[in-house]
């Protein structure tokens, strides 16, 4: 199995606080992997670290072999590294159509040798309507087809994933980071979703996934990795991670000033993204 | 509604004169309005479609005013070491290109300097290096002539080869010249808007780590947008400087640009019309004031009718009224709010 | 060498002034996220209610101190309940559109009522200066800069040492949690916005005997405190201090050996130079990450 | 929507403006009364409208009453045309007065040869104005070379050797340190250094350090009254004690005494009038009677340095449009070359200046040198 991404023994400080210690992992290609972990213990901090939003205090990321050291997010996700968000997954003031036309922008400067000067003397016009049908073709994939002209900020809390995960999609990623997609999505709508999940992964898209519900995790995921306080503690497939004491101690053995230190930990993350 | 509402503008726009009767006092104020709104409309380039608030944009537009007054007055001045640089008059045609290149490199260097930084402190820089442009035309006076003011700048003239020159001295000219100019501007908003390069710049607005997560650079996408507006704004300076004839270092004022800022906020910044709408009221507002009330009295009028505007209607004039005007119901409110630290 | 330290006598005289400008500023930024856009206005306010306070009612120089910094803590808490309440919630450019529509009118109203002509305010302090050696500073402006070096020390045990100052420490760090905590979240609002006022309304109460009071004052005064914040970092109060002197000092040095012309441009070099090599201000006092 | 409702409020407004009043004879009156140079602009409007009152009050002009449109500025060189602009065109006024500052006058100057219409300069002293070659441009206020000039024998008496100036960082200023220093210089005495102070500015301190420094015996001093008075206040307070002399004529002596004190102790000024001892000045019946009125009025006697301009201005223009024989701008700007009567400040009479054909008209006024000595102003025995 050959990795598309390597995280090489990354640490993440900030100040004193130490959010990942230590974290090494591989995804193979094509695998739906889950990174799990009590509140706090470095997950969303892992993915800024892969997407570029954070630059690591140690260690390297790698994706299809290129360093991703010193490289802008808007960069990484060139070269086919997609990610979702956490807390906001749209652009809020524009409809979901344009939303997808917005997630599009890298594939329309292959189309223009000189975009901004096609733009300005009306020259866009071929290009243009080749996004536009890709925009719908997604859209109508992902199963927003019917809310396309509606803004994006005014859709349900489950729709408003979906349309982050098509802006990603967009993006014609190898890789997919979901940052906790289906948190307060009700039963049926997580149901579509992991339906949604496989049929990414069946285009041949690698799925890295964080997720704090835990049946839907055990359902969709290849493998599973679990941090706590960021370090990693267990690996393996569904099955055994369900059985593993080190992680059933950490999922219960937060005592009070472990919630406490976790929530730390959660603030300075939530100051990193200002 | 949307294309009709332009078109509709325009037209009256060209027959005003004749109503008026080409009262000139109306036409002067039109045509500064006119000016001023071309400089909102490039402003709001920067703040309404990238969300980046510069109250510093005045530099530009003067930058354009001064290089354009100098290209066509001619200088001669001592950059040290003995060197000199003379430079003879040009038509005023090539002093408009000229600043308008000027001031798109301006913009370009204070883009790659500036964006940097977001927020509070983006704004504070583009108002210091308003600022201290000011100080050099206050004080290089060689050059500038500094508070002596640049007199004597030739009108605007227009050649075609072939055909001939014409110089616009008319206030007439003049006005179908900023009308030109104006809607020039505004098919180019419109067109840069409207593309995959104006996309990219309302996601910065709207939700930048996501925007950069789709693969859209923020520093060139903002750099663009400020190098085109401060051209934008380089034109009206250009404009400005060969209708007045005279320029001094006021014409940084800081007054202006916040005028600039009220006319693209009112109007409803982020749209097309917003800064037209907003200047031509904002822009007219001060005459149609002057009968009535003391010089005084009217600032607070303007301060408070900011205000005003900014609590009834804080998406502006345009917005507000096309959403009174659709009379839909009003869009459920959006369940999730963006998170505050993420519109930082 | 004469030269040099009279320099640095005015540098000390001017800096104190300007420290208790910018932490007004700084407070209201770094607590409620506003770029106050009135503070110049303020400063007028303040200049104004000193000389009525003098002037006008015949009140005692000291006693009247006290009271034009009353009145800019009315007239700050007075802005932050009708303006800035309603637009709680909204984005900063939003306030600070709102700050400056607000500057703009208090400046043109303060014009309005008391007319262009500057208006000097007596001062009880002997005209002849003090000499030490070649250097000689007034008595007023020592008067000043311990005035205004009071004022520092008591902004920062109330808010170091209070419960108020812990409750707006609380919501500098953390709006929202500080809620949760309890904490009457507008009410600190008002209370720093007040406090803010208050000190840019003494700056300008204890400068206007220094120079004269007109409506333009606070213009200048404006630009030079957003030098200050940004030089010590938006929301350091320490640093709003120490930046105050500093840009006391680039200015007299910059007036005396380069040129007075450029005096008030270094201020903006300073912010543009800061904000270049370190954007959270000299003297943040951790990195801000993203 | 509402653009197009305010625009036609402003139409309007404009067109009622132009109906009013065809029996009496408009002035426009062109002055800053808000923004830096408001409190001046106000005071000279108040001498224009005494000055407006008496002829009235006599029968007017031509048998009509005049009629003075004020309209302000805003201390804005592009306001100072545009309010040209709306005075000539859509006011009507075939003869303007104006516009305070130097950078607001020349700003105007260009709308003056566009419509052919005069206007009598009262303030501005840049030598700009009346050398360009304008001939619509009437000058009662001395530009800064003909000051230097009534100043020169007054040199040698005060025995300077060598001088710094001070000046504000405007045409205003840097025109007066360039006309004295050439003045200065062909006297034999030396010029150091020209430091410059911007027009807001409240802390002068640096610039004081330098120029006490300095090994200069004088500091001429060119800048409006509200600096002065802080001038004065810094000078004390660093112990700068030289001699000090102000240019310019805008000075105020009487808001210096009462604000600056004995710090202001000693210090010479060059006015252009002499309210304190109207028996000094050319017309001391004019004098008298123009104090009086002001001080009837309610305004402070400090003002009268700046009104007293505004007042001769208006006269000068009624004594225009008198031997005009109609309120037409041509026959008006004709009228101005015969224009002879004594103002407050010596005679009124235009010479001519500026390049053959297109002379500007400048009046040489009287210049003084006072002193203020124990709070109160006297002329200096020399």
């Amino acid at each position: 199995m050959s990795a598309i991404l390597s995280v090489d023994h990354v640490g993440v400080r900030f100040g004193g606080l130490v959010a990942i210690a230590d974290l090494h992992l591989d995804v193979a290609q094509g695998e739906i992997l889950s990174l799990i972990g009590p509140n706090g213990a470095g997950k969303t901090t892992a993915f800024n670290v892969m997407t570029g939003f954070l630059k690591p205090s140690q260690g390297d990321v790698r994706f299809r072999g290129t360093s991703l050291t010193g490289l802008s997010p808007h960069a990484i996700a060139r070269l086919g590294l997609a990610r979702t968000f956490q807390r906001t997954s749209v652009f809020p003031d524009d409809t979901v159509f344009d939303n997808v036309m917005i997630g599009l922008h890298g594939q329309g400067a292959q189309m223009a040798r000189a975009p901004l000067l096609a733009a300005l003397i009306g020259r866009a016009g071929a290009g243009e309507r080749q996004l536009r049908a890709r925009a719908e073709a997604l859209l109508d994939w992902v199963g927003l087809g019917a809310r396309a002209q509606e803004k994006a900020g005014a859709l349900a809390y489950g729709e408003q994933r979906l349309v982050g995960v098509a802006l990603a999609l967009a993006t014609e990623p190898a890789m997919l980071l979901l940052d906790e997609p289906v948190s307060g999505m009700n039963a049926s709508e997580t149901r579509v979703f992991v339906r949604l999940i496989r049929q990414i992964r069946e285009r041949g898209i690698t799925i890295l996934l964080v997720e704090h519900d835990m049946p839907m995790v055990m359902e969709v995921s290849d493998r599973i990795v679990v941090l706590n306080y960021g370090r990693l503690i267990a690996e393996g497939p569904p099955e055994a991670i369900r059985s593993d004491p080190a992680v059933i101690e950490a999922y219960l053995g937060q005592g009070s000033a472990a919630r406490r230190a976790a929530a730390e930990a959660q603030a300075t993350r939530e100051a990193a993204h200002a | 509604m949307r294309r009709l509402l332009p078109l509709a503008l325009l037209a009256s726009l060209l027959v005003l004169p004749l109503l008026l009767q080409a009262n000139p006092y109306l036409l002067n104020a039109l045509i500064i309005t006119g000016i001023l709104t071309i400089g909102a409309m490039s402003l709001n380039l920067l703040l309404g479609f990238t969300g980046q608030l510069s109250l510093g944009h005045i530099a530009f537009f003067g930058i354009g005013a001064y290089v354009s007054a100098l290209t066509s007055l001619g200088f001669d001045v001592e950059i040290g070491f003995g060197h000199r640089i003379v430079h003879e008059p040009w038509p005023p045609a090539a002093g408009f290109l000229l600043a308008i290149l000027a001031a798109g490199a301006c913009g370009y260097l204070i883009g790659r300097l500036s964006f940097r930084v977001r927020g509070a402190y983006f704004v504070i820089v583009t108002i210091s290096f308003a600022e201290v442009v000011r100080l050099v035309a206050l004080n290089w006076v060689e050059l500038t002539q500094g508070p002596l003011a640049l007199t004597g700048i030739p009108a605007m003239s227009v050649g075609v080869p072939g055909l001939g020159n014409w110089t616009l001295r008319t206030k007439l000219q003049n006005y179908y010249l900023v009308l030109a100019v104006g809607t020039l501007c505004y098919l180019l908003v419109a067109r840069l808007v409207g593309s995959r390069f104006g996309r990219a710049m309302r996601g910065l607005k709207e939700n930048e780590s996501l925007a950069l997560s789709v693969g859209i650079n923020a520093t060139r996408t903002l750099t663009i947008a400020a190098v085109i507006s401060a051209a934008m704004a380089g034109a009206a300076g250009s404009l400005y400087a060969h209708y007045l004839r005279i320029i001094d270092p006021d014409v940084f004022a800081f007054s202006t640009t916040v005028s600039m800022v009220i006319m693209v906020v009112a109007g409803g910044k982020g749209t097309l019309m917003g800064p037209v709408i907003g200047g031509l009221i904002f822009g007219l507002l001060p005459v149609a004031l002057r009968p009535v009330m003391a010089p005084e009295a009217q600032w607070i009028v303007y301060g408070i009718v900011l205000i005003v505007i900014l609590f009834v209607m804080p998406r502006g004039i345009v917005p507000g009224l096309s959403a009174l005007l659709a009379r839909r119901r009003p869009a459920p409110a959006p369940l999730l709010k963006p998170s505050p630290a993420v519109q930082r | 060498m004469d030269q040099l330290i009279q320099h640095l006598v005015n540098t000390l005289v001017l800096g104190g002034t300007y420290a208790l400008l910018g932490i007004g500023l700084t407070l209201i930024f770094g607590i409620m996220n506003v770029v106050n856009f009135t503070h110049g206005a303020l400063y007028t306010v303040g200049a104004y209610l000193m000389y009525l306070a003098v002037a006008a009612l015949g009140l005692n120089f000291f006693l009247a101190l006290p009271v034009a910094i009353l009145g800019g803590l009315l007239f700050g808490a007075a802005i932050e309940l009708l303006l800035l309440r309603p637009f709680r919630g909204s984005d900063i450019d939003t306030t600070m559109l709102v700050m400056i529509g607000a500057g703009i009118a208090l400046q043109s109203g303060t014009l309005w009522v008391f007319g262009g002509v500057a208006k000097a305010i007596p001062s009880p302090f002997p005209e002849a200066p003090l000499q030490l050696g070649p250097v000689s500073v007034s008595w007023l402006r020592l008067f000043v800069l311990g005035a205004a070096l009071g004022l520092i020390a008591v902004t920062y045990v109330m808010i170091n040492r209070t419960r108020l100052g812990l409750a707006m420490r609380a919501a500098f760090q953390d709006a929202d949690t500080a809620a949760l905590m309890g904490v009457n979240v507008r009410l600190i609002d008002t209370a720093t916005f007040a406090l803010g006022s208050s000190l840019a309304a003494a700056a300008g109460a204890l400068l206007g005997p220094v120079y004269v009071v007109f409506p333009q004052m606070g213009g200048l005064a404006e630009v030079k405190a957003f030098a200050i914040v940004i030089l010590g970092g938006l929301g350091n109060i320490t640093g709003a201090a120490i930046g105050g002197f500093i840009l006391a000092l680039a200015e007299e040095l910059g007036a005396g050996y380069v040129s007075s012309g450029y005096r008030d441009a270094m201020g903006f070099l300073i912010i543009i130079a800061v904000l270049l090599y370190r954007p959270t201000g000299l003297f943040a006092k951790a990195e801000r990450v993203g | 929507m509402r653009g197009r409702l305010t625009l036609t409020t402003a139409i309007l407004l404009a067109l009622a403006a132009t109906a009013a009043g065809a029996d009496t004879i408009r002035i426009g009156v062109n002055e800053p009364l808000t923004g830096a140079f408001a409190a001046s602009g106000t005071y000279v409007v108040n001498g224009a409208k005494i000055a407006a009152d008496e002829i009235n009050a006599r029968g007017g002009v031509l048998g009509k009453k005049i009629e003075l449109v004020i309209e302000d500025n805003k201390s804005n060189p592009t306001e100072a045309a545009a309010v040209a602009e709306k005075l000539i065109t859509s006011d009507k006024t075939p003869v303007m007065m104006g516009a305070w500052g130097s950078s607001l006058t020349l700003a105007v100057m260009p709308k003056l040869a566009e419509y052919e219409v005069p206007m009598l300069v009262e303030t501005s002293s840049s030598g700009k104005i009346t050398t360009s070659g304008n001939p619509f441009v009437f000058r009662i206020s001395p530009p800064s070379a003909l000051e230097a000039e009534t100043f020169a024998p007054m040199v040698a008496k005060l025995g300077m050797k060598k001088v710094d100036f001070l000046v504000l960082n405007n045409d205003f200023g840097r025109g007066a340190a360039v006309d004295f220093g050439k003045m200065l210089k062909e006297k034999g005495v030396q010029v150091g250094m020209t430091e410059t102070m911007d027009q807001g500015a409240q802390d002068m301190s640096a610039q004081l350090a330098k120029l006490k420094a300095s090994d200069s015996d004088t500091i001429m001093i060119t800048s409006a009254v509200d600096q002065l008075v802080l001038l004065f206040k810094q000078m004390a307070a660093i112990g700068l004690k030289k001699r000090v002399i102000t240019t310019g004529g805008s000075q105020n002596p009487d808001q210096i005494i009462a604000q600056a004190g004995s710090a202001a102790d000693g210090t010479l000024h060059l006015t252009t009038f002499l309210p304190w001892i109207p028996e000094k000045t050319p017309d001391p019946k004019a004098t008298e009677s123009f104090i009086g009125e002001w001080k009837k009025r309610g305004f402070q006697f400090a003002g009268v340095t700046e009104s007293f301009r505004g007042y001769d201005g208006i006269r000068a223009i009624a004594h225009a449009i008198e031997k005009a024989g109609k309120a037409e701008p041509a026959a008006i700007t004709k009228a101005f070359w015969a224009v002879d009567f004594t103002g407050l400040n010596g005679p009124i009479r235009f010479a001519k200046s500026g390049p053959a054909g297109k002379e500007s008209g400048q009046s040489r006024p009287d210049v003084y040198l006072i002193e203020i000595k124990d709070g109160r102003v006297v002329v200096p025995t020399l």
